[in-house]
């Protein structure tokens, strides 16, 4: 007897993964954290079947979140911070669609946001927290009330309260939850018991995952499970909260995938310098989106040089004396 | 006369605020320079971490970001958002913020957000990120700053993180236990707030910068009298910053291939 | 004629309870004898795992406790206590737990806490655990009891875990939003409860077992009306309970090696 | 230059541990679980340096709940459950003492506990919960409003709020949060800088560690920082939650520790036995506690044949056919 015969009904392709489970208008949250474990491939998947509407909630995002809105495929936007580090202070086509007025949005911190997928994962109503007292995180609200309406949506953007368990008085901000519709997110390894592994920094992604009703999982490979299994100490997810597995090898790209490869610095010059200009950049959606015709197709473009540059040390982790400039 | 950067300034000058013991909250860029700068010159001790959830790694390269894979490596411990920051929160820490902004005011409270209005910006920014969270909780913040009139301003378009908030005792009545700004780090000086009004005044302006110069680029008025000449950067320091902090010179060599003011 | 222990009769018969893709809160004892005969008879799609944090450990030996070492081996996640309960309660999965307890009502509802006042117990027992909290989020609890009249009551010394705590749709006015008793597995029978009263009732008595020896056992009354008697286990699950689930006989053999009823 | 000279300052032995940290009337979190990684030599110290007054707060424990209470260095107690699996279904000398009115106790469940703990760990004032409701928890508390002035215990045992992001009428259970004096854990690996790491599951071990003022760590050994910073995905907490650190092979003895031993059953078996009787159970702390004068004496009296016993097969974690009636 297999102990595991559920993983084949969820292994498939990226077409399959976007078509079956991210709808337009969805509510959608992303793994990873600015230039690092970006479920890129997912987010390209989406651009070429072109969603719309979607509802993103972000912590502190950057690639996929400004590929997804330059696209147009973003409707409304819960962020704590858009940017790709030296790459990109500020996202430029999110800078854009906020300064254009072309997107809903509405801002949390970090650890605010961090807080409401933590609050989803647990099955809790709220979290508490310091965070955003005198701060105008908590005098403008980006939605109006019919959007608070919406299932997926906040009634409110917060609430405050009073500590009971304090004599003097003690102000607390409270976070709604986030459950999101969908998290994709980018892993190193999956089981083929359905496993999930991420090494290096998790960031929030495991809460993003708990939170949510759906899950799309990429791998950079699908693993023997008595290997997964040898060290359980060290796995992120079980099988049960992952609905889809996409084996996709440097799925992260131009993100890091740590112990596999570095960033690309080479494509994220590239997309700052395309994201400034409209033509440019449908350009660049043309030519790394539309124009290509699989994951496979757009590795090709990347390059064998690049790949081999971006290569990590499987010790170290990254790519030491890579040209970051 | 030794040539350094504006870049390396700061980061001597705010690393000398660092203290054994302490846990250091890095950001990019210069912050994350001041950061290394910190325990490799003036507290060995310190304990750099990022809000990504990187804990005192071993910084052979300098990070780009700090989901930089180079924030995972050597560390004491891989762990994610909510550990990093109910780390600078922690009570029995001693938690120092190294952060940057767009705009600041007089009691130290940061804009990261917008110009303009918030609905309908002139420039957006990228958000509070991990800002309005660690000037909440830390036990200190270090805001490095571009010093110019636009950016040091008497009210901000977007208050994204708390400072001294209106000064006085004001901070401690919106519920925030500890921290606050701790001091102010520029291309021109270091400024630090007053015990009990809260309000910036100048300690410091950098050799060949006029106090003038400093007031002048100050959008709201400032006491000086306390303002000493900074010493400059010993070759000693400069070497570690550049051998060993950044060796392939991305923060520092970027600022001086360009002309020294 | 096959023999077999109170512990294998009542491990089968909740065992059946269990469908594929359910997730399995299993405790120590005769739960545990359930859970493992469950995925290995039953359901091989279900997956099973402990309040420890142990999920879907591979059970070569059976556990003597929920943090036995033998929970962490084969697993596919080690996790904490937090995201075990976590899971209990996920509004995506399917939970059924096996609880067992020192007096139960005909809601379903358990004590575990003590006999007699709660400040001065006659008997005092380990208290909740978890159970007070799978009680509140699985989406099913499936009780191991004892039955005899003085476990079966009215009125509970302490109620450590709500079933359908007094009937009817009070559960959820309570503000638990699913869940509640599924069944109650005793060593004489098996019982639900009605779908609008959430009365318990018998559906199978044990092969030698009447329905007077059930209802004189039981301190309220129960209707009977539907009960029929239970299939006797087969050879083939005794012997995949015996051989694969506790090759050491530690809880079948216990029982064993008492007289049977 | 030492990159980290700190530990030399924390590495001490069981004594000074006990004696600098753990006082009279302090409040006290234990790590493991029933049979699992009890700080036994700790609990054992504390026995042996008659600490008094000790306020326990305890998710789910067993042996050390049993031993300290047992001894009477107890006055006060939080806790969900005190067994020992198949061993002490309800510890012994616990069931005595509530019973003879012997302390003070306040019940709690699993969860409960559980989420103070980590309310601790995160700052936060409190955590909210569905769990309790309906429940005797909400009905009953141990504790009289003279105790709830102490400054390390909740002003209330617990509050009752409705989630304001909802519609309807939801209510919720708001839980204090726990930040203890003392937390002693039982570790396999602390590194020479410190960085603790611990196998197998980890129930609330880090919470309870990162909620207190002060954490003492035994281990089994400690390693090369070289060696726990390869793989930091691994580790449990950075050196600077941790104020004392102990070497203590088998330190968690008559417990199990994963990967290095499996739990004691002739010693659990005596225990519950002579925990059953008072002129016994003195016996047995005059033989097993007062009269070793070391942490090695203790083993010496458990011997090599036992030792070798529940010696871990290191793959499998546990001691396979181990006799554990």
């Amino acid at each position: 007897m297999n102990r595991y015969p559920e993983i084949a009904d969820r292994l498939m392709g990226l077409d399959e993964a976007v078509s079956r489970f991210v709808k337009d208008g969805c509510q959608l949250a992303i793994g990873g954290f600015t230039i690092t474990r970006n479920p890129m491939a997912v987010a390209y998947e989406i651009v070429r079947q072109r969603v719309k509407d979607i509802h993103l909630v972000c912590h502190s995002h950057g690639q996929a979140l400004d590929v997804l809105i330059g696209a147009g495929c973003v409707r409304r936007l819960e962020i704590a911070y858009g940017g790709n580090g030296r790459y990109a202070p500020t996202c430029v086509r999110f800078k854009k669609a906020v300064q254009r007025s072309e997107i809903e949005f509405e801002d949390y911190s970090n650890y605010q946001m961090s807080l409401r997928f933590l609050a989803g994962a647990l099955g809790m109503p709220f979290l508490p927290t310091k965070s955003g007292l005198g701060s105008d995180l908590m005098n403008y609200e980006g939605f109006s009330p019919d959007i608070r309406k919406e299932a997926k949506v906040a009634s409110r953007k917060y609430a405050m309260m009073d500590n009971p368990f304090s004599e003097e008085r003690d102000e607390v901000v409270l976070l709604p939850a986030l459950t999101p519709d969908v998290t994709i997110l980018h892993a190193q390894y999956v089981g083929d018991d359905g496993t999930v592994r991420i090494k290096g920094l998790t960031f929030a992604d495991i809460e993003q995952a708990k939170a949510a009703d759906t899950v799309i999982i990429t791998c950079e490979d699908i693993v023997p499970s008595s290997f997964i299994r040898m060290d359980p100490d060290q796995n992120s997810l079980p099988p049960f909260f992952v609905d889809a597995i996409v084996k996709a090898p440097y799925g992260a790209h131009p993100t890091a995938c740590y112990g596999f490869y570095d960033y690309d610095p080479k494509h994220l010059n590239l997309y700052r310098k395309v994201a400034e200009d409209d033509a440019l950049f449908k350009g660049y959606l043309d030519e790394w989106v539309y124009g290509v015709n699989s994951w496979e197709d757009y590795l090709a473009k990347v390059g064998m040089e690049m790949i081999l540059k971006i290569k990590a040390n499987p010790v170290i982790g990254y790519a030491p004396g890579l040209d970051r400039k | 006369m030794i040539q350094y950067s504006d870049n390396e300034m700061m980061a001597l000058a705010a690393g000398r605020f660092i203290k054994d013991g302490d846990i250091v909250f890095a950001g990019t860029g210069v912050s994350m320079l001041a950061a290394t700068a910190a325990k490799r010159i003036f507290a060995p001790k310190a304990v750099i971490f990022f809000e990504t959830g990187g804990i005192d790694p071993s910084l052979d390269e300098i990070p780009m970001a700090v989901a930089d894979l180079r924030v995972m490596t050597g560390t004491s411990l891989n762990s994610g958002l909510i550990e990093a920051f109910s780390i600078v929160g922690h009570r029995k820490l001693h938690t120092v913020a190294f952060l940057g902004a767009a705009q600041i005011d007089r009691y130290g409270n940061l804009n990261t957000t917008c110009i303009g209005d918030y609905f309908k910006p002139r420039t957006r920014f990228s958000g509070s990120g991990g800002a309005c969270d660690v000037a909440a909780y830390a036990s200190g913040v270090i805001t490095f700053m571009q010093h110019e009139k636009r950016r040091f301003v008497e009210k901000l378009d977007y208050l994204t993180s708390v400072g001294w908030y209106k000064g006085g005792n004001s901070r401690k009545e919106l519920g925030l236990r500890r921290g606050g700004a701790l001091a102010v780090v520029t291309n021109l000086g270091v400024l630090r707030f007053h015990e009990e009004t809260k309000e910036m005044y100048l300690t410091e302006y950098f050799p060949g910068v006029t106090v003038e110069k400093i007031v002048e680029s100050t959008g709201f008025p400032i006491d000086t009298s306390m303002a000493v000449e900074a010493e400059s950067p010993t070759p000693g320091e400069l070497q570690i910053l550049r051998e060993e902090v950044d060796p392939q010179r991305l923060i520092c060599q970027a600022i001086l291939a360009a002309p020294q003011r």
